[in-house]
């Protein structure tokens, strides 16, 4: 962990891909940046996909190189396994403070050579393959994190200290305690990213109980080179599927459940990941049960066409119900809107839910900003000002103010980025300050 | 990288105790790990087998066949070893198989 | 042999056409100008010496000695050692001395697969005893002795130390004029360096007139295949032009005659091998964004080998078919 | 613009004095050493030429372990560096720094891997020590060609050129000027404001544009740091990132300030001629504003309409009318520019859907006119003087063209792409109309229905509960559209309709609105000025989609809202702003820094033969016409090297990774003479690109994958560095098989780098069969950052299929062949053998 300084211009709350180019931008203009993120590692959603739409890059080869320039950036401070208590706002700008989690690992003695986790006897479900795949009690987040420190997750531990006695460099540290940091910051970026619909609330799929009804990220880590099997297989016996569907609109445009908005990215990464499974299983059979299919940022047309020339199936329909079968197969009641609303049941061996996008954080009154009815935070210029929160000095980026694809959240960091450096601008040339 | 010696198993001591010790729920997962590891290797020192062929010869859930393993390829004890049908095979790692 | 202050000069000519000797003449009326300072002490092709004659001078007696063709057995190896013995300045004139020039084509076939063709398969080949040369053949008038063939042609200076190159197949009158001249006024000393001179330090693309466009090669074609647009790169226009690897000094002659650039020239003065070198600069050239394309451009290229090394064989890293 | 030279003093040779290198060998705490044997690595290391220190260390990167190495170099007047530990996207920067400490230059610091791609992927430990020896004597030998490097520093102007006076150009300007940045921002129409000033209402907002316009606007123009110039066109360009002049064309107004009665000169003009404000939906005079509050507040001529009559002249009194000014013309310096010029409406062709035909057609942007109280009808919905009754919208006209039912566009060229906006302008529009005419019936014809941004369903959800039609046509089954026949409405759309399995339908409306779609502007001068690109949907193309959004491939230039490609005002804004933050760090560092691995032509060798400039992604690389020479921009260019590879007259060399440092490192890899018998062991040099396959291999490593200690890694920049010639020259010095592995393609860090790449390894494939090796000796493959699994594969399969194949053993060849190792004999002057004798 690098030395935590008293002060700081920028905040950024969020290390996904919008935090880090919101941080690099700002930190770019001259500004002293504090990144702040949750998890173990930087580098939020986008690091874990398998490659992205519509240029089909390996998003881990775009995504790394950038994580590398925030974390060796002389003007970023990264703060990692760091949640927000609190932020308000002071005369000299935002009080802000700070919980720094255990990770039980000295962080600056930590080399990352992963001799604890080859250690550790238990396994415990991996957050970052949606718990698909495994990783020890103690263990790097992944193989392309940054830092690669490791973290000791304390409630499978079984302490018999293999950790302590494998490690090289001493530096398990059993006696870490949360830690309270504080620090001012003259502006505040936030970029909280996203959350999936649970899958509980949508009781006609199952309601998360059906053990081949997977979530897209997952779906992403099982295409994922690194990924939990290393193949797309379901996780009820290791079939790969020679059938797959994806039901779009799977909690979004939903109003009985609080989501009535599109979630904007679910088209066009169901098109991809069929065309990722075509590509390595060309007999499997992909279907994309759909609203309208929304194709409509740069590119994205052509990939749609490029999709369905690929022979992936895209039907208009309504998916009223799914039903596991005893071989966990799933069978689908499906209304054929073009065949004038014709019902049918199809079987499929996997179905992947295109559950709609929420929130990733919510300030429960941990920060000054308000929240929109659509659960995003409130922004009062949506077209003069799109980075600016309810909240004077506080600005958003990324799935924070709403789904958005990767490049729209790029841009729209750099958006946060400027208006918190002129607003530093401004605040520093009232205070007299030489800017 | 600091220089100071640390006396972990006293640590470690203090850091049971707080957590709540070796629970139930702590027993039952390593139980449940070791149940199917040793499982899995049974059925894989006759040679390599699919996860159903696994599932059907330990009588243990398919999907809980697949987690262990998976956690057990990714540490080495096992590898793919082809394909039959729409499964891989896989087989201890070591020649045991 | 008594020394008469005048130049002594020999010319020789091993694996190659001939072409070179006849090269020495084309610096026209010139000639007579060289044999007012020069003596020829030995040159097979015009004038009648035998290798005795040239082991009994001194050794360094032969001022300048051009010696012309590839090394592709023991007799010419044998005569490049005592040539190099007893000349002061030796010199590898044109490219299949310098480079292995066209012989060291067949360096893409084996000795074995080269006999098989010449003495079996060729079509006017007339051979019911199978026979092939033998290095020694008893005969009723005794032992008859050939020179041994080798497995590949080797540049003049694999065998000897050379003091200087000329390339060019062959190499350009003037260019050769201006050598003998400062060879004559001794300017120019023993370098062993195997210098190469008659030559730029630039490649033809340097001295060609033709028009470059900065467009992409969408297709390559031979010469008989379409008609070039004239006053236009050919490698642009897709004639495989060695051009841009090729040493300049010619004059890119070809060119300027409409036809692309061969490379007898070989490489350029930073470059040991041709073939990848004009194999790097295609790879910019091309107009293909996906593998497939590039595929199917590059297998327009009939015979890459023959194309990029055609004079230059005997210099390419690999040098010879395994 | 300055920038000083890459190498410090321009030294570039070696340093003075004899070589006196340190080699540092990690234990890792046993991470290496557990598996290396480091002792017997550091003692064999100690022996190689040059080598002055030779050291293990428990933890290099610790703080005691970077302290002992700058005690060394100080104690040992060490001249180079190798560490030998984890990967270099770890600690290159930690050692390097450590050199520079210790008053040495960085660059003379050498990284090689020996965790990663070693100890934890090799499970024999005397291969493992035997591959770790082979990489530290390779380094070695590249350490004695390294140079002294400086970063390259560019000064940069401090001001922005903001091509562009809508409200992309007006926002960034803004944005800049309030970081204290002088900002010039040219407008080619004489008055600011763009498309947006043409819309009423827009979404998500439902503000009035100009309510956001109007105080922009004002901003804009009473800030003393910003200049604008309207009336403006773009004449020429030069300079690059830091220092670029652009000169401008002002065309006259024909107006000025001291015009007393701007009023009475419109008043006075006699010329009507089409309102171009208004689509064409009303006139205007010659002399003209376009809008009341329009900036700048002052009539302009338009000279393709006017006469010069003379009358708005009289009118003024001859005060503040110019008629005959002549073009004036401005040198604009800047540090970096925006373009943003924003995008134009597509235009229907006369016919298309009853466009132009029936004055009852009309497109999206023209009903937005009609609506605006103070448009052409004060914001009635008449058409041809007939209050309208029914309203249609049809949607995608112009946008998601399919081949063989639409026209394709001048170009040859057909819309694919989805206009992106006109889904929710649609709605929305169609909510004006429900509420404002309660009494007006509307149809929607769509195919699908896009409102994908925030807040766009709940206008989608609001006209279904207000009871607006939808019809979803069949794409492949356009509908028509043909005056009523019954005469009950102006038109009637005949569609089938697929939401009622495939229904023929007839609609009548009175109104009929295309919801046309966004297409480019003219990029044509904007590509001759700065050499943009643009894709095949015409818009310009930013560098990468993901990573560099706005910014084009020449450094300085960027790109703020719809010039590349369709977007909404908020999305426009935000890409505004996000150019702006980008140019704002580049004037606020003043200089900037970067690496120093640049390409370098050699004047005396360079041909001017021109291919590297095909070869370049970054157009980096310009020739000189005077000398016929080529020349890189050190400013511009990046360092993938792939030109270096390009030249056929190896005229071009990259400063890190010449091609004496390659050859020194790989002959140095190939020194050791193999142990031919049951113990042979294939020897594989591999080519990596650094930015994908490096990182796979480093991959590899994490996740421990184990693989054979045979193929040793040799890393450049971008695999379209890897000179066809380094594979050749590995071959003949004993290599029995190559690897050249990079980033897919597509993924490429330096764009098109590996499309060379792509190119270049088939015919290599070709020449070496035509030598006689056996292709599975040659392997190109491309692999990804997270193929560290493929990286793992691949070398195992390698090595099986070479050692199937034996040793290649190509130095014994060519003595076979009869010419050693393929050099020159002993020098002149020792002794000849010769077997002629004189008689």
């Amino acid at each position: 962990m690098a030395e935590i300084k008293q002060e700081y211009d920028g905040l950024v709350l969020g290390a996904g891909i919008a935090g880090m180019q919101a941080a690099l931008d700002l930190a770019g203009q001259g500004f002293d940046v504090l990144l702040v993120e949750r998890a173990p590692s930087i580098g939020g959603v986008m690091v874990g996909l398998n490659k992205v739409f519509p240029t089909l890059d390996c998003s881990s080869c775009i995504c790394t190189p950038r994580m590398a320039e925030v974390a060796h950036h002389e003007r970023i401070t990264l703060l990692t396994y760091t949640e927000l208590k609190h932020l308000e706002r002071t005369a000299r700008g935002f009080s802000v403070t700070l919980v720094k989690k255990p990770r039980y690992v000295v962080e600056e003695d930590c080399i990352g050579c992963a001799k604890c986790e080859l250690a550790c006897n238990v396994v415990v479900p991996h957050e970052f393959d949606y718990g698909l795949g495994a990783h020890a009690a103690v263990y790097i987040p992944h193989g392309n994190a940054i830092p690669q420190v490791a973290v000791l997750d304390p409630q499978y531990c079984m302490f018999d200290g293999a950790c302590a006695r494998a490690c090289p460099t001493d530096c398990i540290d059993f006696t870490q305690q949360p830690e309270e940091i504080n620090v001012q910051a003259g502006a505040v970026i936030l970029a909280t990213g996203l959350k999936l619909v649970p899958l509980d609330v949508k009781k006609e799929y199952g309601g998360g109980k059906y053990v081949n009804v997977m979530n897209p990220l997952a779906m992403e880590r099982l295409q994922s080179p690194n990924g939990p099997y290393g193949h797309v297989m379901r996780p009820s016996d290791g079939k790969i599927p020679r059938s797959i569907a994806y039901v779009q609109c799977a909690g979004s445009r939903d109003k009985s459940i609080g989501v009535p908005y599109c979630s904007r990215i679910c088209c066009m990464y169901a098109l991809k990941q069929g065309i990722m499974i075509r590509q390595h299983l060309p007999e499997t059979e992909v279907t994309i049960y759909h609203m309208d299919i929304r194709a409509f940022g740069k590119g994205y047309e052509q990939f749609y066409r490029r999709a369905v020339g690929e022979g992936i199936r895209v039907v208009k329909a309504k998916v009223a119900r799914i039903t596991e079968e005893p071989n966990k197969d799933l069978k689908l009641r499906v209304e054929l809107i073009d065949e004038g609303g014709r019902v049918a049941e199809i079987r499929h061996d996997l179905v992947v839910l295109s559950q709609g996008v929420i929130p990733g954080w919510k300030p429960d009154g941990a920060a000054p900003v308000r929240i929109d009815e659509d659960g995003f935070f409130l922004i009062p210029e949506m077209a003069a000002r799109p980075a600016n929160s309810s909240h004077e000095g506080v600005f958003v980026a990324g799935v924070a103010t709403g789904p958005k694809d990767i490049p729209d959240a790029i841009v729209e960091a750099g958006a946060a980025a400027m208006e918190a450096a002129m607003y530093l601008g401004r605040s520093q040339a009232r205070a007299g300050g030489v800017q | 990288m600091s220089e100071i010696k640390r006396n972990w198993r006293e640590d470690l001591k203090i850091f049971r105790e707080r957590m709540g010790g070796v629970t139930q729920e702590r027993k039952d997962w390593q139980k449940e790990q070791r149940d199917y590891s040793k499982a899995i290797s049974g059925v894989l020192e006759k040679g390599a087998r699919t996860v159903p062929e696994i599932a059907e010869a330990s009588g243990l859930p398919s999907d809980k066949i697949l987690w262990h393993l998976m956690a057990m390829k990714k540490y080495g004890k096992i590898a793919e070893a082809g394909r039959s049908g729409d499964y891989f095979r896989y087989e201890l790692k070591g020649g045991q198989s | 042999m008594p020394d008469n202050g005048r130049l002594k000069i020999g010319v020789y000519w091993a694996a190659s056409c001939g072409g070179c000797d006849v090269s020495v003449f084309e610096i026209g009326f010139r000639i007579l100008d060289l044999l007012q300072i020069a003596d020829v002490v030995f040159w097979p092709c015009a004038a009648d010496f035998k290798y005795a004659d040239v082991a009994a001078y001194p050794d360094a007696y032969i001022d300048v000695c051009l010696f012309n063709g590839g090394i592709r057995n023991t007799e010419q190896e044998e005569v490049a050692r005592l040539l190099r013995k007893k000349s002061r300045t030796l010199v590898a004139y044109g490219a299949c001395a310098a480079d292995g020039g066209i012989p060291a084509l067949a360096n893409l076939s084996s000795r074995e697969a080269l006999f098989q063709f010449a003495y079996h398969d060729s079509p006017s080949t007339e051979n019911p005893g199978g026979v092939e040369p033998q290095v020694k053949t008893d005969t009723p008038f005794g032992q008859l002795e050939i020179p041994d063939f080798y497995s590949a042609v080797l540049r003049l200076k694999d065998v000897v130390s050379v003091d200087y190159e000329i390339p060019g197949c062959p190499p350009q009158a003037d260019r050769v004029w201006e050598v003998i001249q400062a060879v004559a006024g001794g300017a120019v000393p023993a370098n062993n360096g195997a210098l190469r001179v008659g030559c730029t330090l630039k490649s033809v693309c340097d001295e060609c007139p033709l028009e470059k466009r900065l467009v992409k090669i969408t297709q390559f074609r031979r010469h008989h295949e379409f008609r070039p647009e004239p006053g236009w790169c050919l490698l642009e226009q897709g004639q495989p032009c060695m051009g841009p690897a090729t040493r300049g000094g010619c004059g890119a002659l070809c060119l300027k005659a409409g036809m692309r650039c061969e490379g007898c020239y070989g490489p350029p003065v930073e470059v040991t091998d041709q073939g990848t070198a004009i194999t790097g600069a295609i790879g910019a050239l091309l107009d293909a964004q996906n593998e497939k394309r590039a595929g199917e451009l590059i297998g327009q290229i009939p015979d890459p080998a023959g194309t990029f090394y055609r004079f230059s064989m005997a210099s390419s890293h690999m040098k010879a078919r395994r | 613009m300055g920038m000083d030279g890459v190498n410090g003093d321009g030294a570039q040779g070696a340093v003075a004095g004899d070589l006196r290198i340190g080699v540092f060998v990690c234990h890792c705490g046993g991470n290496i050493s557990d598996i290396v044997n480091v002792e017997t690595v550091v003692r064999q290391a100690a022996e190689l030429p040059g080598v002055a220190v030779s050291t293990g260390h428990m933890f290099c990167c610790s703080d005691p372990g970077q302290a002992a190495i700058e005690q060394q170099i100080r104690e040992q007047r060490l001249n180079r560096v190798i560490v030998a530990a984890c990967s270099p996207s770890l600690h290159e920067l930690t050692f390097r720094r450590a050199v520079a400490r210790a008053g040495l230059n960085p660059y003379l610091f050498e990284h090689i891997n020996i965790r990663e791609h070693v100890s934890w992927v090799v499970e024999d430990k005397e291969q493992a020590t035997r591959k770790a020896f082979r990489l530290i004597r390779a380094a070695v030998a590249r350490a004695a060609h390294l140079a002294p490097l400086t970063k390259r520093r560019i000064q940069i102007h401090p001001s922005v050129l903001v091509i562009g006076g809508g409200i992309a150009g007006l926002t960034a300007a803004r944005d800049l000027a309030a970081r204290g940045i002088r900002v010039t921002i040219v407008e080619s129409n004489p008055f600011l404001g763009g498309r947006l000033a043409q819309l009423y209402r827009i979404y998500p907002t439902g503000q009035r544009a100009r309510e956001i316009l109007d105080p922009l606007i004002r901003q804009v123009a009473a800030d003393p740091l910003i200049t604008v110039y309207t009336n403006a066109q773009l004449e020429s360009s030069t300079g690059v990132i830091g220092d670029f002049r652009t000169t401008v064309r002002l065309t006259p107004r024909g107006v000025t300030e001291d015009c007393p009665d701007p009023q009475a000169a419109i008043d006075s003009c006699p010329e009507e001629c089409v309102d171009q404000f208004n689509l064409g939906l009303s006139k205007r005079m010659a002399i003209y504003k376009p809008y009341d509050g329009c900036y700048p507040d002052l009539p302009a001529i338009d000279w393709r309409n006017c006469t010069k009559c003379g009358a708005c002249f009289q009118a003024c009194g001859g005060r503040g009318i110019q008629l005959d000014d002549q073009p004036q013309f401005v040198e604009i310096q800047s540090g970096a520019i925006i373009i943003a010029v924003g995008l134009n409406t597509y235009g229907p062709r006369h016919g298309e859907y009853g466009y132009g035909q029936y004055p009852e057609v009309i497109t999206l942007a023209q009903m937005n006119r009609l609506l605006d109280p103070e448009g052409p009808t004060k914001g009635r919905l008449l058409v041809n003087g007939r209050t309208v009754r029914s309203v249609g919208f049809l949607h995608c006209v112009g946008s998601l063209q399919r081949e063989g039912i639409h026209r394709p566009m001048a170009d040859g060229k057909l819309n694919m792409y989805c206009s992106r906006v006109c889904c929710t302008t649609t709605m929305h529009t169609a909510e004006q109309v429900r509420e404002r005419f309660p009494g007006v019936h509307v149809y929607d014809f769509h195919e699908d229905i896009r409102t994908y941004g925030r807040r766009h369903e709940s206008y989608y959800d609001h006209v279904c509960e207000q009871g607006v039609a939808f019809i979803r046509f069949d794409p492949m089954r356009p509908p028509a559209v043909e005056a009523d026949p019954k005469g009950e409405a102006a038109l009637v759309v005949r569609t089938v309709d697929r939401l009622t399995a495939g229904e023929e339908i007839e609609v009548p409306v009175d109104l009929l609105v295309l919801a046309t779609g966004l297409v480019a502007r003219d990029m044509t001068r904007l590509i001759d000025l700065y050499r943009c690109s643009v894709g095949a949907d015409r818009f310009l193309m930013e560098v990468h989609p993901k990573l560099r959004p706005v910014e084009l491939a020449a450094s300085g230039l960027f790109l703020a809202g719809s010039v590349q490609g369709p977007m909404d005002i908020g999305e426009s804004t935000a890409a505004a702003a996000a150019a702006a933050a980008k140019a704002s760090a580049l004037i606020s560092t003043g200089t900037i820094e970067m690496d120093p691995f640049v390409a370098e032509v050699r004047e005396d060798r360079c041909s001017g033969c021109r291919i590297c400039l095909n070869a370049c992604p970054f157009s980096a690389i310009t020739r000189n016409e005077e000398f016929a020479r080529a020349e890189v921009n050190p400013a511009v260019c990046l360092g993938c090297g792939t030109c270096v590879a390009t030249c056929p007259c190896n005229a071009i060399q990259q400063y890190g990774f010449s091609d004496e440092q390659i050859k020194a490192e790989v002959a140095a890899l190939l020194a050791e003479k193999p142990e031919y018998g049951p113990g042979w062991q294939p020897r594989i040099v591999a080519f990596l690109c650094y930015w994908c396959s490096y990182t796979g291999a480093d991959n590899a490593g994490t996740a421990r994958l184990k693989y054979p200690a045979n193929a040793d890694i040799v890393k450049v920049m971008c695999s379209g560095r890897i000179d066809p010639e380094l594979i050749t020259s590995a071959f003949s010095w004993g290599a029995d098989g190559v690897m050249v592995l990079g980033c897919h393609i597509g993924d490429c860090h330096y764009t098109s780098g590996n499309h060379k790449t792509m190119v270049r390894m088939p015919l290599v494939r070709r020449l070496l069969a035509q030598f006689g090796i056996e292709p599975e000796r040659f392997r190109h493959e491309w692999v990804s950052a997270a193929e560290g699994e493929k990286f793992s594969r691949l070398v195992k399969e390698m090595t099986e299929q070479v050692r199937a194949l034996g040793p290649l053993n190509w130095p014994s060849h060519l003595d076979a062949v009869g010419v050693g190792h393929g050099h020159d004999l002993e020098p002149w002057g020792e002794e000849q053998t010769c077997q002629i004798t004189a008689d």
